[in-house]
């Protein structure tokens, strides 16, 4: 299963080619996970979310200052390179200013016909957050059947919803095998679940993950497991630290990110008025640091995990230059270590320095296994 | 008319003594020590002796270069006006290839770009902000690493099998990948490759920032390492021309509008 | 060397009416728990006439010009950085920021003239905005430390991130959702502090902002004249008053004294800058700590009339039908009740110039533009501000537009409240090169 | 060599046998390899003692220099590789040092090697490398109990040295030295990274400022972001220095005069700190593998 999964990742842009060609429908881009892909489903739309290559973008430098992340350069220089020519629009959901310049600037220099903002709210914590959401959807459903010359029905929002819930909750069911002593999933192949499931279409991701699920009782990974760590922070589709991380006698046994359980952790709850019931869950979702104020449920959200996975160590990562995830490490950090999960800081970039990784990986493992034997 | 240019860059002082603006008489360069002044004074002294002429035989000199106030009105060389390099770079490319529209000129500290307009005059430019500076340096630092020379790098660089994607954002952020690479077994001959993408790349930034017009010529320092001008090419994804004498072509400039300010008065 | 007009200068009469209305207020802030007052702490652009209507003793020093102040006295904010940094928050984070969370670790209060207090004011409330990603995280650590300190403070922020069209008017459904966070603020305020709430005391304050930063919008607009009356470096201590006190009496009285002094120097023809020759805008923050590089500009003749940050960030604006950016026009009259006072102070306040940058960089764009047209501008000095990724987000693309309207532009990267980044010697060599390739001489050493 | 082309940056490399040691009476000969990113470093004790070492350039392949500075430390001993029981590698290059047995990071080499030169009663290592700086906690023991590593833009402090030795023409050395001979300490270059550093020292020295006062300047800045990491991590007494810049007197005495606290002396070669940990945890792993521990 998870070498489909791979190839998806490695091959999205012929996935999803091959795909519009099968369905002829079309396919949009987005950024960031607030996005409602509820709707894109309901209107036959594959979403397809846009990440970067982590090689040095620097195409994109007459059009974001380099002192912004990585990864909002990365998504860019992508675009500019004519890797998602494929695409028929992009959508962002409103969340760091960021990734607003990538939506920007691909919207002002690369052709595409359709370029759509929601504005989700940041006031996530208000009452008056929903009601908010639930006007800008309606736009953005309006907008969506200008384009597409399409009605979207409830029974097409009632069929968007149920492919979503169904993709989250079966990856959160593979995710419960992560609390084993001996995880029959490593964090590698959790993290390549969840980014093929935001590249690939829902209801055929879901089959190979019900499939899956048949087969994860009987999984043997025969590896030692070693120390049981916790990945939080940034965005992050780094796949090669993760391998490399899993090799020196540990295992990610859970995740506070975008592109794992953040993404998979709320459902919709069904009512009468869809609009409504798609608008609570990205409000009430597990937020990004950029909407989580005043209060900090995104680190309780973390520590709760951390307890649930039994973790013993956390790596806490920033992209450099990321304010929202940047400003919350001392009190994520003091969080965790409350309940005693030490945790170490990591500065992450384009490309990412190994050999000074591995050292600080290596000295983080022998401080939590305290080279007992050797003292 | 004889005239001389003067170009006090970061690490070498460059001369040119120029005959009527056109057929250049001699050339002569040395490294910047603690005395600009002195250091400056020594190299224009030696260009004079191999022409075998007189400083009174110079009937106007122009300074130019990172140092060019450390020499303004002190004799011998006494330059008659002063110029910012973004200037000179542009009159010296311009004499050269005419049809030059973009400049890029890489020294030892710090990288330039330049649109020139019509008679070689200049419509915009971006000089490397601090992050981005000190390519020429970094080249010299990593060939130590290397126990390589440090001519040998841009050959070494040529003979890669491999392009590994590195940091172009900063020397600090690239020297960590090179750590990395010298203990991960890689080729010498693979990273040398991956510091002068870094090293383009970080130089290709700055000038896409002012845009790229045809044709593109590279001057400075740095034009003489094969092993830059490729990867520069690619990250621009255009043709370079690289004139004769690359390094000189700052002072060269300088020596032109000596002419042009004799011309005026 | 060309005859350069020298036009008369003469020092502002007003200049240290404003350093003591600034100075008295920092003392009453800190004061204010001695008198029975209430100390709150939020940013510039929060809705500081809300709070207002609690009494006349209800003072804030806002977060953004405080980190400005800081950033001016350098060991100081040296200091805040590195306690800021041990206590591991990364340094790429806003400046203003770390300058504000550095003097709560160093428990260390600086007053606008320099002098450091001991004791860090704790606010008895934070009434903030939100519009930059940093803006309700910056007091939701800033609660964090106090907390660790032993000082619970209460804290309500209003998201106004409901995005700015160009050129058309902001929905109902966005006014609204606004206008619901500061009415339901108005009770958590009675909650928190205990005191009954006086809607005439809003009514006040809303009129008084409203034609506080009409007025700002005004004084900015007189820098059309030649010679232009103020230099930018002078606006920095004026229109900060502004930023501080937009909701009070005596800053519509400044104003008002303030405009009427600049009329007088234009009719005069006394200019900021005696040999002003060429004129050039800059934008966002300047590097707080260099502002020596106003000094050197003015060697070349070369004044700076402001930018859009001075004009726009408290500065109130409208595009008029014939297509001019001019002062907003005042509502038709005085408002009279709660709901009215802040109806009407939404209203006025979705059109702030730097909330539309937020979401379409060719707002922006077209606002200098503007300026470069209307104040007769001849060159736009771009601030790339590692320090604030709120007002450079889009920055490269406002450079963008300005070159393809043929405007010169000359970018420098820096940082306008941690001075370590900012590289002088190296700015400065390139600004002077950018000045020669204007044909521009120095004029005198 | 004229003055010009002398290259102000390169150390000089070293070994020494300890004389009245033997090791033919020795039960365990083991030894520690510590490849940095700029220095490498070879140990060998017998049982638990000092007997022989090596310190020279990493050069651009690192396995290499594994085997040469492990042979340079042997030179003369009459000892060879297969005398010797156990090898742990450590440093940058530690997965290519060939016949180490086992690979032990430098974090937890450099705390307990420093509890070897120092003693026990050393609670906080400091660690400035070529190309990492190292903030370590520790027990009696010489254990780990936290550490922290500079972040990306604060690298390259001790190459950055090597690089600043060769811009103001002074061998480093002695950069160190002639930094201290200045009367008042001049505010210091900016911190933020080697790049800005380097780049105000040469503007510096062309406004005329002396060489002292740079290099002052200079080590001061360094000093500055290292004590950022030291308080981030914590400081406890004793407090040592370890790695090949604690030699450098320009940033020792510093740290002493800004941090408030003097770092013990050490009595043995402060680079040695990760090799003799390494060989000594050789020894705990060869006495667990012939069933003494």
């Amino acid at each position: 299963m998870f070498t489909t999964f791979r190839e998806w990742i490695d091959n999205r842009h012929e996935y999803a080619k091959a795909w519009k060609q099968k369905t002829e429908n079309k396919a949009v881009g987005y950024f960031c996970t607030y996005v409602p892909e509820e709707i894109l489903y309901a209107a036959n739309i594959l979403p397809v979310r846009i990440l970067g290559s982590h090689e040095p973008p620097t195409v994109t430098e007459p059009y974001i200052f380099a002192m912004f992340c990585h990864l909002c350069r990365d998504c860019l220089a992508q675009g500019l390179k004519g890797r998602f020519d494929y695409i028929d629009g992009i959508v962002e959901g409103q969340s760091c200013l960021h990734l607003r310049q990538a939506f920007n600037a691909w919207r002002l220099h690369i052709p595409t016909d359709f370029a759509y903002y929601i504005h989700v709210p940041h006031g996530v914590q208000s009452p008056h957050a929903i009601p908010f959401l639930t006007q800008e959807l309606a736009k953005f459903k309006k907008a969506l059947e200008d384009w597409t010359g399409k009605k979207i029905t409830n029974e097409d929002l009632d069929r968007g919803i149920k492919a979503m819930n169904k993709n989250r909750e079966l990856m959160r069911k593979v995710y419960e095998y992560r609390k084993l002593d001996n995880p029959k999933i490593t964090g590698l192949e959790a993290m390549e679940m969840v980014l093929s499931s935001q590249m690939t279409d829902k209801d055929e991701h879901s089959k190979l993950l019900e499939k899956l699920l048949e087969e994860l009782p009987s999984r043997n990974l025969n590896r030692n497991p070693g120390v049981r760590l916790m990945i939080i922070g940034s965005e992050d589709d780094d796949r090669v630290f993760m391998k490399n991380v899993e090799a020196l006698g540990a295992t990610f046994v859970m995740d506070e990110h975008c592109t794992g359980s953040r993404y998979i952790w709320d459902d919709v709850v069904p009512h009468e008025d869809r609009l409504f019931a798609i608008a609570s869950r990205y409000v009430n979702r597990v937020p990004c640091p950029s909407k989580d104020w005043p209060e900090f449920t995104r680190v309780n959200q973390a520590v709760k995990l951390a307890k649930d996975f039994n973790v013993q160590g956390a790596l806490v990562i920033q992209n450099k230059f990321c304010d929202p995830h940047g400003i919350e490490i001392p009190p994520l950090r003091e969080a965790l270590k409350t309940i005693g999960v030490q945790t170490y800081p990591f500065e992450f970039d384009v490309t990412v320095p190994w050999g000074q990784f591995r050292t600080r990986v290596e000295a983080f493992l022998e401080t939590l296994t305290g080279l007992a034997e050797l003292f | 008319m004889i005239t001389a240019g003067v170009d006090v860059g970061a690490k070498y002082v460059k001369t040119v003594l120029l005959e009527d603006g056109k057929n250049v008489l001699t050339r002569a360069n040395g490294i910047v020590g603690f005395d600009v002044w002195k250091s400056a004074t020594e190299v224009f002294e030696k260009a004079l002796l191999n022409a075998g002429l007189k400083r009174d035989q110079i009937a106007q000199v122009v300074a130019t270069g990172m140092g060019r106030k450390a020499i303004q009105k002190k004799p011998p060389i006494n330059p008659g006006e002063i110029v910012p390099e973004v200037i000179a770079d542009a009159k010296g490319a311009y004499h050269l290839i005419p049809t030059a529209k973009t400049i890029i000129d890489v020294g030892a500290e710090e990288g330039r770009g330049v649109k020139v307009g019509e008679n070689g005059k200049v419509k915009d430019f971006v000089i490397n902000e601090r992050c981005a500076a000190g390519a020429g340096t970094f080249i010299e630092t990593m060939a130590r690493a290397l126990e390589v020379g440090v001519k040998d790098m841009g050959p070494l660089a040529l003979k890669a099998t491999k392009a590994i994607p590195m940091n172009a954002q900063c020397c600090v952020f690239a020297e960590s990948e090179v750590v990395t690479l010298i203990h991960s077994k890689v080729s010498k001959e693979d990273i040398a490759k991956a510091i002068h993408d870094a090293m383009a790349g970080r130089i290709a930034s700055m000038v896409l920032r002012l845009g790229v017009e045809k044709d593109v010529v590279l001057i400075g320092g740095m034009a003489r390492n094969p092993g830059f001008l490729p990867p520069l090419k690619k990250e621009l994804n255009t043709e370079i021309l690289v004139p004769e004498n690359p390094e000189y072509v700052g002072a060269l400039g300088a020596a032109l509008l000596a002419l042009e300010t004799e011309g005026q008065k | 060397m060309t005859q350069v007009k020298e036009y008369p200068t003469e020092l502002l009469k007003i200049w240290n009416e404003g350093k003591q209305l600034r100075g008295k207020y920092y003392k009453n802030y800190l004061t204010a728990h001695e008198r029975g007052g209430l100390r709150w702490a939020g940013g510039a652009w929060s809705f500081s006439a809300i709070p207002a209507g609690l009494g006349e003793d209800v003072y804030c020093i806002t977060g953004e010009p405080h980190g400005a102040t800081i950033a001016f006295f350098k060991d100081f904010t040296a200091k805040c950085h590195e306690a800021v940094e041990a206590a591991g928050f990364p340094r790429t984070l806003c400046a203003y920021m770390r300058n504000y969370w550095g003097s709560i670790l160093l428990d260390k209060y600086i007053l606008a003239d320099g002098t450091v207090v001991d004791g860090h004011p704790a606010p008895d409330f934070i009434w903030q905005d939100h519009i930059c990603c940093s803006h309700g995280k910056w007091y939701q650590v800033a609660r964090w430390l106090e907390e660790k300190k032993g000082r619970k403070v209460p804290m309500y922020c209003v998201d106004v991130s409901v995005g700015y069209p160009m050129d058309k008017p902001l929905e109902e459904y966005k006014i609204n959702y606004i206008f619901q966070q500061l009415n339901d603020g108005i009770e958590w305020l009675e909650k928190v502090t205990g005191r009954t709430y006086n809607d005439k005391l809003l009514c006040e304050a809303v009129w008084n902002e409203i034609n506080a930063t009409r007025l700002w919008a005004e004084i900015c607009t007189l820098n059309q004249a030649v010679p232009a009356p103020l230099d930018e470096k002078s606006m920095y201590s004026l229109y900060v008053m502004g930023t501080l006190i937009k909701h009070r009496p005596e800053c519509v009285a400044f104003y008002e004294k303030l405009k009427a002094e600049v009329e007088g120097r234009v009719r005069r023809g006394i200019a900021a800058v005696a040999n002003e020759r060429f004129r050039v805008i800059t934008d966002t923050q300047p590097p707080w700590g260099f502002l020596k590089i106003f000094r050197e500009m003015e060697k070349y003749g070369v004044v700076s009339l402001g930018s859009l940050y001075t004009y726009g960030l408290i500065g109130m604006w409208k595009y008029r039908p014939d297509g001019t950016w001019a002062p907003k026009e005042l509502p038709p009259r005085k408002p009279q009740t709660r709901e009215e006072a802040v109806r009407m102070i939404v209203e006025w306040t979705v059109d702030r110039p730097e909330w539309a940058h937020f979401y379409v960089p060719e707002a922006k764009t077209k606002m200098i533009l503007s300026i470069v047209k209307q104040w007769k501008v001849d060159a736009v000095l771009l601030h790339y501000n590692r320090g604030c990724e709120g007002l450079s987000v889009h920055i490269a693309e406002n450079r963008h537009g300005l070159v393809e309207a043929g405007v010169p532009v000359f970018p420098f990267e820096g940082n306008m409240g941690d001075e370590r980044e900012f590289d002088f010697p190296g700015t400065l060599a390139r600004l002077t090169t950018f000045f020669e390739s204007m044909e521009l001489k120095k004029l005198k050493e | 060599m004229s003055e010009k082309s002398r290259e102000f940056w390169r150390w000089r490399e070293y070994r020494h046998t300890q004389p009245d040691m033997d090791w033919h009476e020795a039960k365990m000969v083991t030894a520690g390899v510590d490849i940095g990113s700029v220095g490498s470093k070879a140990v060998v004790m017998l049982d638990g003692k000092l007997y022989a070492y090596s310190v020279m350039r990493t050069g651009g392949v690192s396995e290499e220099t594994a085997i040469k500075v492990t042979n340079w430390a042997l030179e003369g001993t009459g000892l060879k590789n297969e005398n010797v029981h156990y090898v742990v590698g450590t440093g940058y290059g530690r997965v290519n040092v060939p016949f180490a047995k086992r690979t032990i990071t430098e974090i937890a080499c450099h705390a307990r090697g420093a509890h070897y030169i120092y003693g026990p009663t050393v609670r906080t290592v400091l660690d400035i490398g070529g190309q990492d700086c190292k903030a370590i906690r520790c027990d009696e023991k010489g254990k780990v109990m936290s550490f922290l590593m500079n972040d990306k833009c604060a690298a390259g402090t001790g190459r950055g040295l090597e690089v600043f030795a060769d811009l103001i023409r002074v061998s480093i050395e002695e950069v160190g030295k002639v930094s201290l001979n200045v009367t008042k300490e001049p505010p210091p270059v900016s911190n933020t990274c080697v790049i800005f550093a380097k780049a105000e020292s040469v503007a510096l020295l062309r406004q005329g400022w002396p060489k002292e006062k740079v290099a002052a300047a200079y080590h001061l800045a360094m000093v500055n972001r290292i004590i950022d990491l030291l308080t981030k991590v914590g400081i406890e007494k004793d407090f040592v220095i370890t790695g090949g810049v604690a030699k450098n007197i320009g940033i020792a005495s510093r740290l002493e005069t800004n941090l408030g606290i003097k770092p013990l002396e050490p009595k043995l070669d402060p680079i040695l700190a990760g090799a003799i940990g390494a060989a000594l945890f050789a020894k705990a792993l060869y006495e667990k593998q012939i069933g003494l521990r």
